[in-house]
């Protein structure tokens, strides 16, 4: 199996870095309860609407472009996951190994030009 | 470290332990700290340059600023608005501030000094710099409010948006490095640049998507001339706007750590991180923290200037910027690159 | 120590709650996405797992391809799911039924 | 003669009339159909007089190795199979002058599909192949459905779906066992297998196989239920051709497969055969006492015909198997007539109640004198057809097993009543219908059917010997594969026959089980 | 490697062929169709040209991870065939226009089938699987603004990717369990003692890969997705698709588990019983002519699952018969049913409009006709022959009771299909009019041929068919 060890360290930072968050967020609330500055009241706690009581639930819709850029970036960010091995590995997979690599991205630069000339990338 | 905590009789593990936790709190506590003092420093640098004073009144020159602020809203009553999601309301700013942490698990201070040193340390960075974009938009679906909620939306498609760009970016730095791992391609600059300038920014080819990380790091962390998720005109706070006390705070603070850490990778990937500008063995005398401070500052100035200088962008532009110029660029540039390197490094 | 069959009883039990959430949840098709996500991760762990146990780089290759499928897979369906609910008005489970038989 | 391919000639002339048909009008339709029937007609006489009988048992043989990769197109005949070509010759020119006014909605499509109908079953009859052979068997199924399920009566609909799935579920057993068998014997070549010894236990699967297949065709009781609908809702030229020449398909491959290529299962299960056949002749004669549907008498009529087909076949021995060709050949022409002559008064009143005539004798004399003949040859007057293959397969049946015989004839006295009770209400008695007065005598498109096939009637009542003489080799062969699987008869027949005299000896316990 | 490249012409020709497509529909505009079709359908010619010329050669290219085979090369052609047709037959039917997706997602699926048919590595089979599967999604979904059309893609879409987590999970313990995705390293594996995790594995490959051609009771999404998917694209379901994953589970089978014939054949007799019989039954009672073809599918699937229940060579030639006939017989069928317009121009697909077709429409008719009967297996129609193959197959190979199971069920089959003819011949006219003309020569060219080859001729190409299917078939022995 692989040594994992060295990642330990990031484990712990990670522990400490959301109990100290946590710690950040959660503190304050009983502070605020031990100072009085607790005092909730039903205007306080409205959502913020420009003083008018809200009409609708708030995450009813929203524009569908945003679920395109979520597509487009999972398409081409995954592209990268190909690239990254690839990039350290150059010296060992010779011009072959290039060559795969650049028809790969000419394939995905014609998918960009595709999504281009479609307007999915334009944002009105 | 280790060896130190050894020396004082601990048995191997424990010193490790003890080191790691050592080491941990080394860089967390620092870095609030810096964090503090950057945006004191941001907002006197703005003012700066609007001819104004900016704070001046707490502390001398107004250098306990932050923390005053941080008294504050210390003391403040932690509001959850009624309509929210309580449980997602209070974990999105503990995810922003943990992510913002985390990075910099294995930013190379100096040589070595790197808390985790993994072998792929640039896609570790990759992997948890977008995790921040749960943050974002745990916010602004929790709060259950139109302004942080479209806020929230904007800033995700944002940040994946140049999120992509900076990996084809980031492909160019590792493919000139040969490596993820942090140090090494900080060790690999030097002498980059003509066999005296330790910074791969001074290459040619380098050099366009050294400009190009900086602008999306301007981008990825929502600074002026991006910062369209706080537009305040349109969109009041941002995802922050229901938000109050500390619960607000860690967003300030997770997004300064942010911006220090853009900064930072800034000087690590493409200016010689903790190696001295020139390859001069008198340079070497500084300690490299000292170095990668000094860059690290330089670059935060220049995020200040940026912001109080450069005119916000539209929506459209800025998801033009990423998509269909840097975009395409990035991906010329690995061909440019990697051809290059084909051609003289491993070629024949 | 973890071995091999730890990581397999996870994937199983990952693997067995996708396909359940795809049979059982008769809610939202959303859910079924993300259930797939869970095979598909399942999956992953086995083929990780394996390859560390074998000593043999396949398996990880192997998971970078269905990291790139499932993402592909993601993105196609919500794509579907979009357009569906553009003509639907609705994604819950029960009311694709716009064909018997 | 010799290596002009006649056979594929016979095949070629209604396949390519078939598809003219589809093309032309209907008027035209009719007369492709009619010439193109004659000239396979006139191939058929040709062939007959150019057998050789007593010569080479295959004649005409034609094979083309490798067109069909797999299986050949291999043709030839014997007499057996030539005189049921014959018999499709004959009738099918009948067929199409019996539907020329009757049919009148996609004449077209009405007359490709009986010229399909020619080619499959004189197609059945020439197949040296086993696959071919298969082949033409079940094409048989789709020009009949469309003739049942498009020109039928009112519920043709039902009728036809029964008559498809009940033939083509018996004939997909038939499959599988020939598929077993090709690859036991390496060869789909019919006379290679015909010779071939089939391991004993296999025997008894293949058989039980093309049992499902062959009693389904015959039909045999229980599973002719698909039969009499068949025929009630089919047009006069369907039911004719499915009387006349359909039904042989079944009981020539009981003859021409199942007998000698399975002899020791044959003659183990041979206890089936004679069971069912009893209980099909005494049943469906007095199932076809009751009927008020002439059609279904008669339909009912051919299933008990065709049981004594089976009986005799089964006899084992010369006679009782030339008897059931005989019966074969002649309920092929008697049938068909009679359909043909339900069909004349249908097409004048429409209807095939038999309440609905009467005293037809007064009005219509030449038609009361044909379907007499026509009814007695049905009955097995001397003289007629029917009586020498009656006779010659109760003979051998009798041979056999005296109890199957004597059941047999139950059947036949049976047979003469329903047919005489038929003939009674509908030809005799007072004309007192006036629409049924109104009908006029036979035109002449109906005596040019109706006299051959009484000529012929009559022609193999007075002298068999034309018909039997070409078969009579085929039957010995059959006969003596047949013998080492034949038991004992209970027939004490001591006519200084001494093979005969053998075989009864100490095997009469045998005998007994057979019944 | 680079010589490997010379080996994979068909796909490199394919890809360049769809990105071209693509692009000459982006350019061009969607109205250009005889542009993009044009070179579509240039594309799939040259493809074709391609894998005819490297008929013969038989190696492994990319480190044994893609075979270069008369196998493959004979699937290919059957898939490139169909998606010929179904290119071809397009533009009639997307009247409000097409768009240059449409080929370029049929040319990619294409290119995804042909790995799928001739991938020898579960890494490579899985990539094919899944391009085909990815365009296969978009397609079923292609027409937006139907809501059967988008209901089609989504259940197409989540039943494909539960298949093909299923298979994948199989893959992932046969990987783990023989230490290798290698068809010929698994084989190995499966010659020693069967493990638990190694027939877990086959288990689960199986009922993906069962899934993906659609064998009962792997089949519930059949019928939706073919009625719901636009006519062309599910003429497109019903032949390629059909062939490639068939193929695969072919090679799968024989290639990598065929040391486990124990593992694997029951199962696979399980798959074709159930699929036979819960094909024909499902099929009685719809009344939708593309519904029932999508169960005539899972029908006629179930009789090429026993011709590869045998495991023998026998059975693989069979098996590849069957699909060569099966989609010629099925792309005639869908064309009819394209053929199929009321006077206002929209598709019928309702059985019981069909009554009377025979007398609107006469040819149409009849080559409905030779169609059902050939898919019922109906001699002297071509269809007849596949199955006598696949059941000779499956009696050759001990496995008589699976044959006579088979085909007594096929007689359930044939219920069905006549009863279509009973609709067009024997019932009265209805009052959907069906108007003749405006028939595009080329479909009606495909309908003309494909009926007369169904018809007798098509037992002249035994000898044919019988020399191609065994050279691809010996290629897996």
């Amino acid at each position: 199996m692989v040594d994992l060890t060295q990642y330990l360290p990031i484990l712990i930072f990670l522990a400490i870095a959301l109990l100290l968050s946590a710690a950040f967020v959660f503190l304050p609330m009983g502070v605020a309860r031990l100072t009085g500055a607790h005092q909730p009241d039903p205007a306080k706690l409205t959502e913020y609407e420009c003083g008018f009581p809200a009409f609708e639930d708030a995450r009813s819709q929203f524009d569908v472009r945003f679920y395109l850029v979520a597509i487009l970036f999972i398409i081409f960010d995954l592209e990268a996951a190909y690239l990254f091995p690839w990039a350290v590995s150059l010296e060992n997979i010779g011009w072959a190994g290039w060559a795969t690599m650049m028809i790969f991205l000419a394939e995905l630069s014609i998918g960009l030009v595709y999504a281009w000339k479609k307007g999915a990338l334009d944002w009105e | 470290m280790t060896e130190f905590f050894q020396s004082l009789g601990m048995s191997y593990e424990w010193a490790w332990g003890v080191a790691t936790v050592a080491g941990i709190l080394l860089i967390a506590l620092p870095l609030m700290l810096s964090v503090a003092m950057i945006i004191y420093a941001d907002r006197k640098i703005w003012a700066a340059i609007a001819l104004r004073r900016g704070p001046n009144v707490v502390g001398p020159f107004g250098l306990l600023q932050s923390f005053a602020d941080g008294l504050k809203v210390f003391l403040q009553e932690t509001i959850i608005p009624s309509g929210a999601n309580r449980g997602l309301f209070l974990i999105a700013p503990i995810i922003t501030f943990t992510v913002a942490l985390l990075a910099w698990a294995v930013i190379p201070f100096n040589s070595g000094a790197v808390l985790a040193d993994i072998n792929v340390g640039l896609l570790y960075i990759l992997a948890i710099s977008s995790l921040g974009v749960y943050g974002v938009i745990l916010s602004g679906w929790a709060s259950n409010s139109k302004y942080p909620f479209f806020s929230a939306m904007r800033a995700s498609a944002q940040m994946i948006s140049y999120e992509v760009s900076i990996g084809f970016i980031l492909v160019g730095v590792v493919l000139f490095a040969d490596s993820f791992n942090m140090n090494e391609i900080v060790k690999a600059q030097q002498g980059h640049g003509l066999g005296v300038v330790n910074a791969f920014g001074f290459n040619l080819l380098l050099f366009p998507l050294a400009v190009m990380f900086l602008i999306s790091s301007l981008a990825e962390t929502a600074r002026a001339p991006f910062d369209l998720t706080e537009a305040e005109s349109e969109l009041v706070a941002g995802y922050q706007t229901e938000y109050s006390s500390m619960a607000f705070a860690l967003f300030w603070l997770g997004e300064y750590a942010n911006v220090l850490l853009m900064c930072t990778l800034n000087a690590v990937l493409f200016w010689g991180g903790w190696l001295p500008p020139l390859d001069i063995p008198i340079l070497y005398a500084v300690p490299g923290v000292i170095w990668l401070f000094i860059k690290i500052l330089i670059f935060f100035f220049i995020f200040s200037w940026v912001k109080a200088t450069v005119p916000r962008y539209r929506y459209d532009q800025l998801m033009r910027l990423g998509w269909k110029i840097f975009l395409p660029i990035s991906l010329f540039w690995i061909f440019l690159i990697s051809g290059y390197l084909m051609l003289t490094r491993y070629g024949a | 120590m973890i071995s091999v069959g730890h990581y397999l009883a996870v994937s199983a039990v990952l693997f067995t709650l996708g396909v359940l959430g795809i049979f059982i949840n008769r809610k939202n098709i959303i859910v079924i996405l993300m259930a797939i996500e869970l095979i598909l991760l399942a999956v992953n762990i086995n083929l990780v797992a394996f390859s560390a146990a074998l000593g043999d780089l396949v398996g990880q290759v192997f998971s970078m391809f269905v990291l790139t499928v499932a993402a592909g897979e993601a993105a196609i369906g919500l794509a579907i799911i979009v357009i569906y609910f553009r003509g639907r008005g609705t994604i819950a489970v029960d009311d694709a039924n716009r064909m018997k038989g | 003669m010799s290596g002009f391919p006649i056979l594929s000639l016979m095949l070629a002339v209604p396949a390519i009339a078939a598809i003219a048909c589809l093309f032309v009008g209907d008027k035209m339709a009719r007369w492709v159909a009619l010439g193109a029937t004659l000239a396979t007609f006139v191939l058929g006489c040709i062939l007959w007089a150019n057998f050789d009988i007593g010569g080479a048992q295959w004649q005409f043989q034609e094979l083309h190795e490798g067109i069909f990769g797999r299986f050949n197109y291999a043709l030839g005949i014997d007499g057996m199979a030539l005189m049921l070509i014959m018999l499709s010759v004959f009738l099918m020119p009948l067929c199409i002058l019996a539907s020329w006014e009757s049919i009148k909605s996609r004449v077209g499509l009405y007359m490709s599909m009986f010229l399909v109908m020619e080619v499959v079953m004189i197609g059945v009859f020439m197949a040296q192949d086993l696959l071919l052979f298969y082949i033409f068997f079940e094409a048989g199924l789709i020009p009949m459905y469309f003739i049942i399920g498009i020109w039928g009566g009112a519920n043709r609909k039902y009728a036809a779906y029964k008559f498809f799935l009940y033939t083509l579920l018996g004939s997909v057993l038939m499959l599988i066992a020939m598929i077993a068998m090709i690859a036991e014997a390496g060869t789909t070549s019919i006379p290679v297998l015909l010779n071939y010894d089939f391991p004993v236990q296999m025997q008894t699967w293949l058989w039980l196989a093309f049992f499902a297949s062959l009693a389904v065709k015959m039909p045999m009781w229980p599973v002719h239920t698909w039969l009499p609908d068949a025929h009630v809702q089919a047009p006069t030229a369907g039911s004719m051709i499915l009387a006349g020449v359909l039904l042989k398909l079944g009981a020539y491959g009981f003859i021409r497969f199942m007998m000698p290529m399975f002899p020791d299962a044959s003659g183990q299960l041979m206890w089936v055969v004679f069971g069912l056949s009893m209980i099909a002749v005494v049943y469906t004669s007095l199932v076809a006492l009751v009927q008020s549907d002439m059609k279904k008498l008669i339909a009912y009529s051919s299933v008990a015909h065709m049981a004594i087909v089976t009986a005799g076949l089964f006899a084992f021995n010369q006679q009782g198997i030339e008897g059931a060709l005989i019966i074969m050949l002649s309920h092929g022409v008697v049938s068909a007539a009679l359909f043909f002559c339900v069909g004349v008064i249908y097409d004048r009143l429409h209807t095939r109640e038999i309440d609905r005539y009467g005293g037809l004798a007064v009005n219509m004399p030449a038609y009361a004198l044909f379907f007499m003949l026509f009814t007695m040859a049905s009955i097995g007057l001397p003289g007629t057809s029917g009586f020498v293959g009656e006779f010659l397969s109760l003979a051998g049946i009798y041979e056999a097993s005296s109890w199957v015989a004597f059941v047999c004839t139950t059947g036949i006295i049976l047979g003469a009543a329903y047919m005489l009770y038929l003939y009674r209400r509908v030809v005799f008695g007072e004309l007192t219908k006036d629409d049924v007065k109104a009908m006029p005598d036979l035109n002449p498109r109906e005596w040019a059917v109706l006299a051959p096939l009484a000529a012929v009637a009559l022609w193999m009542g007075v002298y068999p010997e034309s018909f039997l003489a070409p078969m009579r080799g085929d039957v010995t062969t059959v006969v003596a594969r047949l013998a080492p699987a034949k038991p004992a008869g209970d027939a004490h027949l001591a006519a200084g026959k001494p093979k005969a005299a053998e075989a009864h000896h100490g095997e009469a316990h045998h005998a007994g089980g057979v019944q | 490697m680079t010589a490997d490249l010379m080996l994979i012409w068909p796909e490199l020709i394919l890809t360049i062929g769809g990105l071209i497509t693509l692009m000459l529909g982006t350019f061009l505009g969607d109205r250009q169709v005889g542009i993009y079709q044009l070179s579509a359908l240039l594309t799939l010619a040259a493809a074709t040209a391609a894998v005819v010329a490297l008929f013969g050669v038989q190696t492994s290219v990319f480190s044994g991870t893609l075979s270069v085979d008369n196998f493959g090369g004979f699937a290919k052609l059957l898939i490139y065939a169909a998606s010929f047709v179904s290119i071809l037959i397009a533009p009639r039917f997307f009247t409000s226009g097409m768009r240059a997706e449409y080929p370029a997602l049929i040319l990619f699926a294409t290119l995804g089938m042909g790995i799928m048919a001739s991938s020898r590595d579960l890494m490579t089979l899985y990539v094919g699987l899944e391009l085909n599967s990815l365009a296969a999604y978009v397609l079923a979904s292609f027409m937006r603004n139907d809501d059967r059309s988008s209901e089609a893609g989504l259940k197409y879409f989540i039943l494909g990717a539960l298949a093909s987590g299923m298979l994948l999970y199989g893959i992932s313990l046969l990987y783990g369990f023989s230490g290798t995705t290698d068809f010929t390293g698994i084989a190995k594996a499966m010659g020693g003692e069967l493990n638990i995790g190694l027939i877990f594995g086959i288990v689960f490959v199986l009922a993906g890969l069962g899934f993906k051609i659609s064998a009962v009771p792997f089949h519930m999404w059949t019928p939706d997705v073919y009625e719901g998917a636009p006519t062309p694209v599910t003429t497109f379901f019903a032949s390629a698709p059909k062939v490639a994953a068939m193929a695969m589970m072919t090679r799968v089978v024989i290639e990598a588990m065929g040391p486990a014939v124990g593992a694997w054949q029951q199962i696979i007799i399980f798959l074709a019983l159930a699929s036979i019989i819960l094909g024909a039954v499902g099929a009685i009672g719809q009344k939708n002519i593309k519904r029932l073809l999508a169960y005539s599918s899972i029908n006629n699937v179930g009789f090429m699952l026993v011709g590869l229940a045998a495991g023998t060579q026998q059975g693989v030639e069979a098996v590849l018969t069957y699909l060569l006939v099966y989609v010629v017989t099925t792309l005639g069928a869908f064309l009819v049913v394209l053929q199929l317009r009321d006077a206002e121009g929209n598709q019928i697909e309702s059985i019981p409009a069909l009554a009377g077709l025979s007398q609107r429409r006469p040819g149409i008719a009849a080559a409905m006709t030779v169609f059902l009967f050939s898919l019922a297996g109906i001699p002297p129609l071509f269809g007849f022959w596949p199955k006598y193959l696949v059941f000779e197959a499956a009696v050759n190979a001990n496995l008589v009771p699976l044959a006579v199971a088979g085909i007594v069920a096929s007689v359930i089959g044939a219920f069905y299909y006549i009863s279509i003819i009973k609709t067009m011949y024997f019932d009265d006219k209805s009052d959907t009019e069906i108007p003749a003309g405006g028939g595009v020569i080329a479909e009606d060219a495909v309908i003309t041929a494909s009926a007369l080859w169904l018809s007798v001729i098509g037992y002249l190409f035994i000898p044919v068919l019988a020399v191609i299917s065994a050279s691809a078939a010996a290629v897996l022995f």
